[in-house]
């Protein structure tokens, strides 16, 4: 699936991007896309990935480096016929014209006759579940109807290239849920390429075949899901997706990707080396949350405990979220599955809890 | 749908439009305050007096102010009845009111309007009002043979009553034969109808043209960075600030036969000395100095709702597979209307009323309805200028009204 | 508005003959501006380019039409032109004076106009309001009515303006008050065409937006809605104050002497003779645009430095 | 008090002013305030219909003033009061023949005429009689032709054959409208209309006509102020008079009863004519024309009152265009229109 | 904390809302909100809670019903008068001004100094990780870093009602934390009152004093995040909170809040009966995902065991969320925390699951 730079769809080769001459919002990115991959560019607000799409759709222009796509550089080809279909942001509904005419558009001006072009806008309506709407305008729909007709619009035309910006920011998790399927149904029995770019982490892992992490106009790391939840090549991604805990410490020992750390104060963990160099030098370790346990008889043989104190039991529905003091830092975390026969932790109470050190995974500090 | 709807009530059991109504009412409130002021100011400064004006249209008091004699003769006798003695006795007596009020001129002047050349026929007869004896028919046909003449009686029994419609009669090319019924005048008499049409359509090329020149021009003022734009809007707004008749006149320098760019021309080679083009003094001449007067009316209107328009619905578009040319056509393009609708409306009234242009290079048949009014005016012919000014208000509110119906109002208004 | 690389050849042609267009618009927009200023300098009393101007004979250029326009109507034009005599040009001067009524009506009327217009602009354009189109139609008709009818017309309503109550109350011509409403109500149509036009495409969430920060309607529309429909506003209030500048019909009926303007001054004895004294005032006033317009633009931009925006 | 004035502008007001206003002003120290019109009848009548007459005195066509007169619009003014001619002779008698009427005071006689740029014709070629006007065999090229009916019909008549004297009796009828329109229909496509008096000059000035029809004035202005070739061509021309008017309700009847008698006496009158080139109206003042005013050319050969610039030409007829005006003027337009 | 009508701080009284005369958008809204409390309005796409919060900030108008804001019908006070700040669904930004002036803006309508202006101004700017943009154009903004200008703005008068329409909508999860945290801290220490939407059931859980589950222009339960969540009062509530796994059947037996349930396949479970009144009723069985085991030792005594065959395994993260057929529905989801020693299931595999009867509830069929 990973495409190397001749062969890929898609491809950024060192393209710079600034606004203003003076900042550059997109610094050094290099990326290549296979043909029917699903990419999610993950990152801060800010990060650049907006821009990232805008250059590919055609409608900012790298300050430097090569966009190509199918091979071609881009600036060869005019933007209507790259044959992307585009979710933008801020949806960018044509306000004069009804939402079926909005989705009829790119049928129209492909030349497609008009019963065909009513089949498809009606089952594109339906995919959304806007079926009836059809003759609103824009400007009389919720913010969720809105996002809905522009990503319907995006795919109407059955484009090989998606390129969408947060395409279900606005909708309600039921809704996304049924999107995220839909969207990759399609991608899968379409074969169409998707770049997506969301701010979802559950809908960047669970739809994106590899995940780019933006920061600072950079892609931190470019990976399969389970990779970059797993083994995050920094602390900055490691901080980014999912939730972690972070004790920061010193190395004392490292021994290949083993490594003994002396936290603050100054108990001693072992940990995975992921990130680090040399003794002596500062680190953070990050352990997830739901590798740690506090229930003893859940605690796996060798792991390593650690005493604890609960601060605070936020309630999350399926999952309670305990905020606790951990080698002098209030900011631990741990989550207990909301089952019915949960030991109820309450402020307060003392607790010891551990994880397997296999788990504790010593990074660089940022 | 709209029967159930009516169906609809809320939960208090009103029809749900009458509460919605109700609950826009507030608002509808506020919307008219804000345009009250306004309202009352054009009503007050514009609307009554021309009002007043127009109304002179239908209402002139020349003749019969001054003829209270004839205006008994007349109600006591049905129309067609000939004139009899009694009724040249009235005349007799009214002329005489008129030579002590001096309102002859005036008389004559109303009657004069409809049928022609009857206006000395007052004045003269008044003068001589103090002499006559009976029997009067005799003493008054004496004077002028003119007075048994049926279509001056007819004007007369019409212009009696100040309220009349003679003037609009004139204004459709038409007038009362001897017997009172409408027929077309001559032939080379027919003018209003013919120029009405005309102006009509000389103002709707302007305005095509104006749309055409001044498209491309907004659309570069409107996506240049600003301070460019700034720039460039001097070479908009300079001809602006020059008067009118500068411009007009100007024109005339440039278009002339020996003019600049026929000298020009020449001077180039392009043309023979002989062959200079005649670009002024017709239609021609008209159309260009207007267009070059009319056109920042719809640059700066244009300008301004384009600027307005974000770039990301082309954009979309664009995504969305439109070449370029699509992409204006179907998503620009809209969204330009209000600014294209404000234009059009500025240009096409404006064009329809002017007549200054018109005369200075208009040659023969460059003058329009409102050269019309204007020569009425100045022969100080209320009336008939008023009826003129109505027919041409008329005809724009027509078309405001069709511009409304086809394209809308409303499409000033987005979703 | 650089061309994308990726452009067709007929959309570079396209381009091409865009510029091209624009380029003969501007060119066909400022060509009689440009004739009229060397006839300013005409030594002849014609509008003609005489053999000695095009082969630039000094002798066919004169000043005398600029001399004209200065002395005309002053008490003592012969002097020596010292201070008595620039006084005596300010006070006395006919198109001295003509300038300033101009510019007095023109600016009173303009501020009526815009005012009054932009606020109904505004109701206007709620999709609420109610009898829009009616309205419309009544706001839009000083321009359709031929200025000949409306200066007559308020010409006999303005000489006793309070006749229609039935009584006399003064008289509103001969008077700047007059032609100031007047031209304002010339004006007015412009305003309220321009300026809707630019609401239309006015996003309403700000007022809102405004409104929820605490704004009151008035705060809400200087500090929110004026500045972006200001463009509309703007071109609205030209098209009103140079209604008023050029404005002659409608002066002639209602002016007195006292309320002579430049096209007034113009207009005068025009049957009897154009002189290039009047492309000598054209000249005057485009020097004086030029000037002014340039120097907006240059505040604009340092007041954009100021408030540390990258130019756009 | 002052009095308001209105009357033409231009070269026209210049000429009142130095002949008149100054001298007036200070003989009487009454101020006189002066305004221009297009046309001084059109804003006096509606002053007069207003109720708001602000204008004490106004100068007017004849044709105009007979109009108004008959309305009422116009205080009728007693010509005996007029001071008597320089040379003793009663007012009168003093003015010329027909030129007095009920309400207008006659200030000065003007002449609508054929003009030409000598220097565009060969010695001995230029037109010479108003036959030439209409004749594009002889004379190709465009003629500047007046856009009113008035006048350009009188013309036409009288380059078609009919003498002076006879020109109104035969445009009384409708065979005469329907000649007079024929021959009109000769230099149609040659024509370049005007209508503002400073046209014709800057027509000629510019080599846009051969030959145009112009008030003698402006030819004569051009010729003598800036040197031009422009020559009047004095036959088939129509003259006409215009003077001053008292509006009913005028707010000063009394002076401006003074000015009109000072302004219409033989020196006044005369010096008027030297500043501009109309005839004076005064039999007694004629003579006292000199030389045009800051020059050594007389002024008499150059006024329309010339005897010998008489010989064919045709006094307008109030009368008949006051009856007749609105037809004509529809049926002109309706033939300015026709192809 | 639950207000009563007359006390309340804002009271919806039989509110309707309907924009054309045809359809009511909202139907019949009575919500009391008292001061100090935070409520989050959840629910589908074009159930009207944009409608709501604009008739609340006065831009629209109820068709029927009354608002009170303080004991006072809301028609009295105009908008700006109602010290009501609100975070905008598409942000509101003035473009014509810089970031700094818009947050200005508010200050300056209030009269407030310029030191103290721009005091308030860096703070705000500060707290949403902003400092740095205050020259900025909103257009030269990403839509996150507009969006969080939109907050700052709302935020920066200390209104004492706070109306947020998706405020973190745009942000991704690391910001949108730090934001909530930032919010609720607001919320506590100044004592203000917010109403909220979001579609991001977390968000709404973790971050409210009550929620109202929006659908179909009325609410369908309002009440604290625990309830909602244990005891939907319905299944629209239980389906939309939440994941949930359903089970249609018949009710065969009903005892108080006991029931037992055939289910398709003709097997019978025993369920909490919440919705249901007859013998013979059709109804949805729902079992959260987070109350099924399926490690023998981990299902606890009692419990109702039933086969299961594991159809898809998504990684989520934290989370493996195994999609399986039970009692021949397939989609029956099961999370299992994503441990290191996670006994890992793979497609096709045959399993027995077991939940505590407890925790299947029997609900109404929608
Ligand atoms: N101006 C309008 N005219 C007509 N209908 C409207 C208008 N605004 C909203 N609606 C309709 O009202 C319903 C409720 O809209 P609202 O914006 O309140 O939904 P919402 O709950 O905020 O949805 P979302 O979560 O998608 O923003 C929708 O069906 C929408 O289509
Ligand atoms: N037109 C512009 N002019 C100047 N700077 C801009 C412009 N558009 C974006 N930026 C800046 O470029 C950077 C990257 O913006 P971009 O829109 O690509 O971010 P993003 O990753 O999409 O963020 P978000 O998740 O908030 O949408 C931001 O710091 C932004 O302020
Ligand atoms: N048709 C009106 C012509 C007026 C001509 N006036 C000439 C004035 C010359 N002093
Ligand atoms: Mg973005
Ligand atoms: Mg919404």
């Amino acid at each position: 699936m990973v495409a190397s730079s001749d062969n890929a769809f898609v491809s950024f080769e060192h393209v710079q991007k600034s606004y203003d001459g003076e900042t550059l919002v997109v610094k050094d990115l290099n990326l290549q896309l296979a043909k029917g991959e699903f990419l999610t560019m993950l990152g801060p607000s800010g990060s650049g990935k907006t821009t990232c799409l805008m250059m590919l759709a055609g409608f900012e222009t790298a300050t430097h480096g090569e966009i190509r796509l199918d091979g071609q550089p881009i600036n060869q080809v005019p933007p209507h016929k790259r044959g992307i279909g585009m979710v933008f942001q801020n949806y960018a509904l044509f306000p004069h014209m009804t939402v079926g005419e909005n989705l009829a558009f790119p049928l129209e001006v492909r030349g497609m006759g008009k019963s065909e072009r009513e089949t498809k806008v009606k089952r594109a309506l339906d995919m959304v579940q806007m079926g009836a709407f059809a003759n609103r305008r824009p400007a009389q729909l919720s913010g969720g109807q809105q996002q809905r007709i522009a990503l319907a619009r995006a795919l109407v035309f059955d484009p090989k290239l998606v390129l969408m910006d947060e395409p279900l920011g606005a909708l309600d998790k039921q809704l996304r849920e049924h999107m995220q399927f839909e969207i990759k149904h399609l991608h899968e029995s379409l074969g169409i390429t998707v770049v997506y770019v969301t701010h979802d982490q559950g809908e960047a892992l669970t739809m994106s075949d590899r995940v780019a992490v933006f920061n600072d106009g950079r892609i931190q790391q470019l990976a399969p899901p389970a990779e970059l939840y797993e083994r995050p090549d920094n602390s900055f991604v490691a901080g980014f997706i999912g939730e972690n805990n972070k004790l920061p410490g010193v190395i004392e020992e490292l021994n290949g990707d083993r490594a003994v750390v002396c936290l603050e104060n100054g108990e001693r963990i072992h940990a995975t080396a992921v990130n680090v160099r040399a003794k002596g030098e500062k680190t953070l370790v990050s352990i997830r949350p739901e590798r740690v346990e506090f229930k003893p008889e859940l605690i796996p043989e060798g792991s390593h405990t650690i005493d604890a104190e609960v601060l605070e039991v936020i309630y999350m529905g399926d999952i309670l979220r305990t905020r606790m003091k951990v080698a002098g830092h209030d900011e631990f975390v741990l989550k207990c599955r909301n089952t019915i026969d949960q030991v109820p932790l309450s402020p307060g109470q003392r607790i010891r809890i551990g994880w397997n050190p296999l788990d504790a995974r010593a990074l660089d500090m940022i | 749908m709209s029967d159930v709807a009516s169906q609809l009530t809320t939960a208090d059991g009103r029809p749900l439009k009458a509460a919605l109504a109700t609950a826009q009412a507030r608002a509808k409130r506020r919307a008219f305050f804000l345009v009250l002021p306004l309202l009352a100011f054009i009503v007050i400064t514009f609307a009554v007096p021309i009002g007043q004006m127009l109304q002179r249209s239908v209402y002139n008091d020349g003749f019969s102010q001054t003829v209270p004699a004839l205006t008994q003769w007349f109600e006591a006798n049905p129309k067609g009845t000939v004139p009899d003695e009694a009724a040249y006795a009235a005349l007799a007596s009214d002329l005489n009111l008129m030579k002590e009020t001096r309102m002859a001129g005036d008389a004559g002047t109303r009657i004069n309007y409809v049928v022609s050349g009857m206006r000395s026929l007052f004045t003269k007869s008044a003068r001589k009002a103090a002499d006559l004896e009976p029997p009067y028919m005799a003493a008054l046909l004496d004077i002028d043979e003119d007075w048994q003449d049926p279509r001056v009686w007819n004007a007369m029994r019409t212009a009696s009553s100040p309220w009349t419609l003679d003037f609009y009669t004139i204004a459709f090319d038409r007038e009362r034969d001897a017997d009172g019924k409408l027929v077309k005048v001559d032939e080379n008499q027919r003018i209003y109808f013919k120029l009405y049409i005309k102006t009509f359509v000389v103002a709707a090329v302007i305005t095509a043209i104006c749309l055409l020149l001044a498209f491309p021009v907004a659309h570069l003022l409107a996506t240049l960075p600003m301070a460019k734009a700034n720039l460039l809007m001097i070479l908009v707004l300079l001809p602006f600030w020059t008067s009118l008749l500068v411009r007009t006149t100007s024109w005339i320098v440039l278009l002339q036969g020996q003019g600049v760019i026929n000298s020009i021309l020449v001077a180039l080679g392009i043309i023979g000395d002989d062959g200079r083009i005649q670009m002024i003094y017709n239609q021609t001449g008209t159309i260009i100095a207007m267009v070059h007067i009319l056109l920042p009316f719809m640059v700066l209107p244009l300008y301004s709702v384009m600027r307005v328009i974000p770039p990301s619905y082309t954009r979309a578009a664009r995504s969305l597979g439109a070449t370029s040319w699509t992409t204006f056509r179907r998503i620009y393009l809209p969204q330009t209307i209000p600014g294209i609708g404000a234009g059009v409306l500025l240009v096409f009234i404006l064009a329809v009323g002017y007549y200054i242009t018109p005369a200075l290079v208009g040659g023969a048949d460059g003058q329009l309805f409102s050269n019309m009014v204007q020569f009425h005016m100045t022969k100080a012919n209320w009336s008939m200028a008023a009826a003129l000014a109505t027919m041409l208000l008329v005809g724009v509110l027509v078309l405001y009204w069709l511009y409304d119906r086809l394209i809308g109002i409303d499409k000033l208004k987005l979703g | 508005m650089a061309l994308p690389t990726y452009a067709s050849p007929l959309e570079r042609a396209w381009h091409a003959t865009y510029l091209v267009i624009c380029v003969l618009v501007f060119v066909f927009l400022i060509s009689p501006i440009l004739v009229i200023v060397p006839l300013s300098f005409n030594a002849e009393p014609y509008f003609t380019y005489t053999e000695k101007m095009l082969s630039f004979d000094a002798e066919g250029y004169s000043m005398r039409w600029y001399d004209s326009l200065l002395t005309s109507g002053m008490q003592a034009s012969e002097a020596v032109r010292d201070g008595a005599w620039w006084s005596d040009l300010w006070h006395n001067a006919d198109w001295v004076k003509a300038a300033k009524n101009s510019v007095i009506i023109g600016f009173w009327a303009t501020i009526l106009s815009t005012i009054l217009g932009t606020l109904a602009a505004l109701g206007l354009s709620r999709p609420e309001m109610p009898w829009r189109r009616t309205i419309m139609a009544i706001l839009i008709s000083p321009m359709i009515v031929p200025i000949i009818i409306v200066a007559t017309g308020m010409f006999f309503f303005y000489s006793n303006p309070c006749a229609i109550f039935g009584f006399g109350c003064g008289r509103l011509t001969s008077t700047y008050t007059g032609v100031v409403l007047a031209h304002a109500a010339l004006g007015i149509p412009f305003v309220i065409i321009t300026v809707t036009a630019t609401l239309s495409g006015f996003d309403q969430s700000l007022i809102r937006a405004a409104a929820s920060l605490g704004a009151n309607p008035r705060r809400t529309f200087f500090k929110v809605v004026m500045p972006l429909i200001l463009p509309g506003v703007i071109s609205g209030g030209l098209f009103a104050f140079v209604t008023s500048f050029d404005e002659v019909v409608a002066v002639l009926f209602i002016a007195g002497p006292d309320q002579q303007t430049i096209p007034r001054e113009m207009w005068s004895g025009i049957r009897e003779q154009i002189s290039p004294a009047i492309l000598a005032v054209a000249t005057i006033l485009v020097v004086i645009s030029i000037a002014l317009l340039t120097v907006v633009e240059i505040l604009r931009r340092r007041s954009e430095r100021l408030r540390g925006v990258a130019a756009h | 008090d002052d009095i308001t004035i209105m009357s033409w502008g231009g070269s026209y007001s210049a000429a009142e002013t130095e002949a008149y206003y100054k001298p007036f002003t200070a003989e009487t120290g009454i101020g006189i305030v002066s305004v221009d019109a297009d046309n001084p009848a059109t804003p006096v009548k509606a002053q007069v219909d207003a109720g708001n007459v602000t204008t004490d005195v106004a100068l007017f066509l004849l044709s105009d003033a007979v109009r108004l007169c008959d309305e009422g619009q116009l205080m009728p003014i007693d010509a005996s009061m007029l001071p008597d001619g320089i040379d003793g002779t009663p007012a009168m008698d003093d003015f010329l023949e027909g030129t007095l009427s009920e309400c207008m005071v006659p200030n000065d006689i003007y002449a609508t005429a054929v003009a030409f740029d000598a220097s565009k014709f060969a010695e001995g070629a230029a037109p010479s009689s108003i036959a030439d006007f209409f004749d594009t065999e002889k004379f190709p090229g465009k003629r500047g032709v007046l856009k009113s009916p008035k006048v350009v019909l009188e013309m036409a008549l009288m380059a078609d054959g009919v003498p002076a004297a006879e020109v109104y009796d035969v445009l009384d009828t409708d065979e005469g409208v329907d000649r007079a329109f024929a021959k009109l229909d000769t230099i149609k496509n040659d024509a370049i209309y005007w209508e503002a008096g400073a046209q014709p000059p800057q027509l000629l000035a510019d080599g846009e006509v051969v030959m145009t029809m112009s008030y003698n004035g402006r030819i004569f202005n051009a010729a003598v102020n800036e040197g031009k070739p422009f020559e009047v061509l004095w036959d088939g021309q129509v003259f006409e008079w215009e003077g001053y008017v008292i509006p009913e309700g005028a707010p000063n009847t009394e002076a401006a009863m003074e000015y009109i008698k000072f302004a219409t006496s033989s020196a006044p009158s005369a010096r008027f004519s030297e500043r501009i080139s109309y005839g004076t109206p005064r039999k007694s003042a004629a003579p006292l024309v000199g030389n045009v005013n800051g020059t050594d050319i007389p002024m008499a050969p150059n006024l329309p009152t010339y005897p010998a610039n008489m010989t064919n030409a045709l006094a307008s007829s109030a009368d008949f265009w006051v009856d007749r005006e609105t037809e004509l003027g529809e049926r002109f337009n309706a033939w300015l229109l026709s192809n």
